[in-house]
């Protein structure tokens, strides 16, 4: 048993925590997150040289890690510094390539931005649900809320194929695309696909975009403890400084009573994430990650609701950072499975 | 026991629906419905429309241009404005200054000021609060320093909801520094005019400009723009905090987001079903239904109250903490309902080409967050928690 | 609109409160509740010369009320009284009784003792559940929990007739009666039927039995206001005096702050009761009382829960009020339908 | 990271798993399985079966009789036993007297006690409460006034678990009313045999004995049962509080209630079909299970730090909140899922002809409103809040 993390992931870790508070300060993350392509597209090859893309796929695949801890090391590090760069879907598209055998060099060095675009308006969150079709080496449908959609040069999408799911590549430049940013920072795109040329990647692509889609959930839950660490600091600083009544607010217990049961819900988000993480590639990936992310989306939304009440009218405005901690937070549960589609995907298997 | 209301007040209703269906602006009221922002000119033109009726300053004793109405007469009129979606009264000039100067003005106040709310000549809002004395207002530091037949007002203020439309602000400012701290406190009006004034912008949460601070370097007021006594401010802010406390519970608001809510989870679809045939979800629904019921007839067995025994109590702070709990539930089950659709930043984007969201559809993520201020603006759940444990509780 | 009790409503109340006050004092209650009988049977026919069970009854079936707040009156004073005494059983039995058209003045002068089995093992809740079948004059099955059923002379028992339901009159003495002690005070029992004599008092009565069911819910929903308004006097009584630091304990924040939320819930629940009286005899009425028994379940479990934790130890003790008002506090969920089965009665409305 | 055990410590788990297969009397297992009441003898039993094996002390140094086990196998030893329903190890004398002698005991005290612990000669009780000084120990009132060689105790104490069986019992009294009320505070041993002792029963919320209060009067003790000095039992009271709470999550244990709820929701019918089929039934079990899946890991967590560092943290405060709701929440599951099958008053009924519930079945509505204690006593989650908050988040 060992609770720490090895030398390579720790360093890693720090290195970018160090990126992004150097280059990521809260003024420049604030103006840049917002404002088209929803990133510094310029920090994006000096954060990749770092290596953490990397990390994100495995040796085989010319990467140094792709473990479950490896996700999770460099998305905590990410949700600590609230980074708006679109590394999702780079581990989306790395899981995919990897599984598809394919070269994913430009993925890995950051010359090329992959986006991938699964969800759809009638189905964010489910294979089922997916209507685009591909025919005759073309796709049509429409693609909704593609993460990092709006700055990407190559999307890879799943559509369906006679009877099963299977990967198209797709250059942006042949797709109709509207990017636009998102409340919480970062972008997003829609994927409008008539007729577009797509060339077939992977084939009976199920369980390989179930697989890069749990890696991406496994990757929220991880950023969002990251952002749920920094959101406490935050507000520990403020409950000790800011004075009511003549004394420091964190004096009334009625709040330090709020303050602890945020501290207890937060380790125990760390400890389901550290258990999703030991699960995956096991039998039981699916149901872990989807435990993971449930308790995730109930624990930061706490966390943020409660961090705003907290700080009270401050914590109301852009300057505050509080609310861009606190926006996010929230908003991670819409991402890829919010709390009901998970606890589902837990409950399913108590039937048998 | 009788949930009815009388005939006199069912005609009452009929009267303001009539009213409501023939006056209130086609354009408006879709605007309303779906969280637009509304500019100046709608707001002065929906006041217009009310005043002309008669019924702007439906709060107020007829004596003043008022209404006269009674509580339930009131209830009724704000239930059924929600329910048409007519824009809320902007409540600076008509249900905070109008009834301090009727209770604390002088005549001359009245005989001015009163009639120029009501024709749209003023702009009033709100000087309370600065950034060091939010929860705790008596701590308040803006200084009126008397020189002769002014003050010199210094110091900052902050929250000032819509001052960017204003031309005057009513603020509490420190006038001693003796005795205790809410002792030394003068409620007086400034125009926003004066030189030394500087309004900036706060930008909120998700974006949007509601709020304003207020910079005041050695403002000359006149003495005459006190209302009542030198240090009697904190008896006026009081006053307010507990008047007008009918519509606290915002049943109006919150019964519109459940049905917008409702109408969401049908047209959206999860694994293939519309998300309200979905357990947990339609649980979920009913869940906040349920409260919201509870809280309707919580809100008339207060208004009750008020209207057989004159003022509504102190207990009027469970409206406030579980009227905005369930909005804020609300808002959250319609972010929810939209799934990924409800993060785009608010910009053309979501009515436009790429639609992600029909242009029907209210509340998204923006105003859940926004709405995270319901909770704490206006004394916050903490405080409202805290005058129910000494007045209600008594511990 | 008026939020007072009428006259004759307000003097009901005021008898039956300084009733049990005087004669189901504390220790009186706690010795009775919990011993075959389980009520004090001598007292029975006292409370009844108060006109509790007339009560219940419209006119035109022998009493003088009958109406939503006629029930509430009645059962808010039980509650805040703590009544063991089976009264539920006599509202449901009238209820069917005047469906059916019968004579029910032995019931409401309280000479014979009623009971209404309707529940089973394996549906507590539910009348498409019951398996208890009618054939040739005699019933068979097995109903469980009958409330009041250890001390009934008559049971009103629900059993399958051809394609519907029906209720049958079966004497106490003609059954296999296993009676019994609840946790929280007050009997029960079980009633065994293997081709036990049985007269058929109302064919097609689902319509009958769903109604009474009703006013069942609603009864229990307004003794919940009682023993919650009770409870809140005792935990409000407890914070003020117990003193732990130096201080009482009420001057902690976090504890007022705690006791806020629960008069805030009992207020919600007061209001909701009054809802669901005011909406019997109405086509909204079942939807209404489930929404009331779904948020008195709520509320009354938090009410008690709080109330014992604020206690601390004490309330932890057979000795203590709040331990007994606690216990039917939570256990009224588990009667006539508990928060999921009426929650699902309420979402049924919607998928239309 | 890695969540693996070592070699070692999975060899140590098949040996722990091995001796509970062989040695714990089927008889006892069935009985902590369903929840039924042990008596001295069962205790009495299993002690002895733990004694032969050396592993009574499981959390004592070798030196003393114990088995010198690290935190980690301490763990695997409490996991193997609550998956076996083996009964509780009674931690009075072995949790509590124990490491307290080892650390603050005297020679004499340590060779005469300890061994009479192991051997089953003597069953400890603690007398620490008392009806004034709950959370507030400091404010304990039991006096203990030297006289001669004695010291002669006055007072009372309450809250003393399974008292009913013991022949001795520790206390903290005061011996001084002189600076702060903690600084007044000794720990002393005392025969429950000595004149002017009386043991009440307490009847719990749900009718069981598990708890008494016992009267001190006049008691005479001779001055030697003292434990560490005079006035320093507050330290010791502390050093206790903090030691041992590796197992206070009692993971284990909510393990098998896990298991227990869904076995039932299996069995169990609700609108025709078994409840665990029902969403909203479902939903609520799997909040629990994934909140205790997350305490594991959190657990886990803590015995590294344990191990590692030495000492836990008052971070474990966290384990016993977290832990004592995961629990509750588990009975009030067991208890809704019975319905009304949950409410009779335990006795022969529930289990005889009239069966309500299936001889199997654990967690009636007795055990929930039981277990309500768990975040009570041992430090209620309130103190525990109050702990953190000075010691981790440092307000």
């Amino acid at each position: 048993m060992d609770f720490t993390l090895t030398e390579d992931r720790r360093m890693l870790s720090d290195s970018l925590s160090r990126f992004l508070a150097d280059k990521y300060t809260y003024d420049h993350r604030a103006k840049v997150a917002y404002e088209a392509p929803f990133h510094d597209a310029g920090l994006w090859s000096e954060m990749c040289e770092i290596g953490v893309l990397y990390a994100l796929a495995p040796e085989d695949a010319g990467g140094f890690g792709g473990g479950g801890f490896d996700i999770t090391t460099v998305f905590e590090a990410l949700g600590r510094g609230l980074s708006p760069a679109p590394v999702l879907g780079t581990l989306l598209a790395s899981k995919l390539l990897t599984a598809a055998g394919a070269d994913q060099s430009a993925l890995l060095d950051g010359s090329v931005r992959y986006a991938v675009a699964i969800g759809e308006l009638d189905a964010p969150y489910d294979l089922d649900g997916i209507a685009t079709e591909a025919s005759g080496g073309t796709l049509t449908g429409r693609k909704s809320v593609v993460y990092g959609g709006n700055d990407a040069e190559v999307f890879l999408v799943a559509a369906k194929s006679g009877d099963g799911l299977a990967i198209y590549e797709v250059k942006a430049s042949d797709a109709d695309v509207t990017g636009y940013g998102l409340i919480d920072g970062g972008g997003a795109a829609e994927l409008f696909l008539d007729k577009t040329p797509g060339t077939e990647v992977l084939a009976n692509a199920r369980d390989a975009l179930e697989d890069a889609l749990d890696a991406g959930r496994l990757a929220l839950c991880a950023e969002a403890v990251g952002a749920m660490d920094a959101t406490n600091e935050i507000l520990l600083d403020y409950l000790r400084t800011r004075k009511q009544f003549g004394v420091p607010i964190g004096k009334f217990q009625a709040l330090q009573h709020r303050a602890v049961d945020l501290v207890t819900e937060i380790e125990q988000a760390r400890s389901i994430t550290i258990f999703a993480a030991s699960r995956m590639g096991e039998a039981d990936q699916a149901r872990s990650v989807s435990m993971a992310k449930t308790l995730i989306g109930r624990a930061a939304r706490l966390v943020s609701e409660e961090a705003i009440q907290m700080h009270g009218g401050i914590a109301m405005t852009w300057e505050a950072s509080v609310s861009h901690y606190g926006k996010r937070l929230v908003m991670i549960d819409a991402q890829l499975g919010d709390v009901d589609y998970n606890l589902e995907r837990v409950m399913a298997g108590y039937a048998a | 026991m009788d949930l009815s209301f009388t005939k006199e007040e069912q005609e009452f209703r009929e009267e303001v629906r009539a009213f409501l269906d023939e006056k209130l602006p086609e354009e408006l009221a879709e605007k309303v419905r779906i969280g637009g922002e509304l500019d100046k000119a709608d707001m002065d033109r929906w006041h217009a429309i009310l005043n002309e009726k008669g019924w702007l300053a439906y709060g107020w004793p007829v004596e003043f241009g008022g209404t006269g109405w009674s509580p339930v007469q009131k209830h009724i009129f704000e239930e059924e404005a929600a329910a048409a979606n007519a824009p809320r009264i902007v409540p600076f000039g008509l249900a905070m200054l109008g009834p301090v100067l009727h209770k604390f003005g002088s005549k001359e106040q009245q005989d001015e000021i009163l009639p120029r709310i009501l024709d749209g000549s003023d702009w009033w809002c709100q000087g309370y609060s600065e950034p060091g004395a939010g929860s705790d207002l008596a701590s308040l530091k803006t200084r009126a320093v008397r020189d002769g037949a002014d003050y010199v007002i210094n110091g900052q203020k902050t929250w000032t909801t819509l001052g960017q439309h204003a031309n005057k602000i009513f603020c509490l400012v420190r006038t001693s520094t003796e005795g205790k701290p809410q002792e030394g406190i003068s409620f007086i009006l400034v125009d926003l005019d004066t030189p030394g004034i500087e309004m900036r912008p706060i930008r909120l949460i998700e974006g949007g400009h509601e709020v304003n601070e207020v910079f005041f370097t050695d403002v000359r007021v006149p003495a005459e723009n006190l209302v009542g006594e030198e240090n009697q401010g904190w008896t006026i802010a009081k006053f307010l905090l507990t008047h007008e406390r009918t519509n606290i519970a915002g049943v109006g608001f919150s019964m519109k987001a459940l049905e917008e809510v409702k109408a969401l989870a049908r047209r959206t679809k999860r694994g293939g079903k519309p998300l309200i045939e979905n357990p947990l979800f339609a649980a979920r629904i009913a869940d906040v239904e349920i409260e919201l019921e509870a809280m309707k007839i919580t809100n008339l067995r207060m208004l009750y109250t008020a209207q057989t025994q004159g003022a509504p109590g102190p207990e009027t702070s469970i409206l406030k903490i579980k009227g905005t709990v369930i909005r804020q539930a609300l808002n959250d089950l319609s972010r929810r309902a939209l799934g990924p659709a409800a993060a785009p930043f608010p910009s053309e984007d979501m009515f436009g080409n790429a639609a992600l969201v029909e242009a029907g559809d209210v509340n998204n993520a923006a105003d859940y967050f926004n709405n995270r201020k319901l909770s704490i603006f206006g004394g916050s759940n903490e405080i409202q928690r805290n005058i129910l444990t000494k007045a209600m509780l008594e511990l």
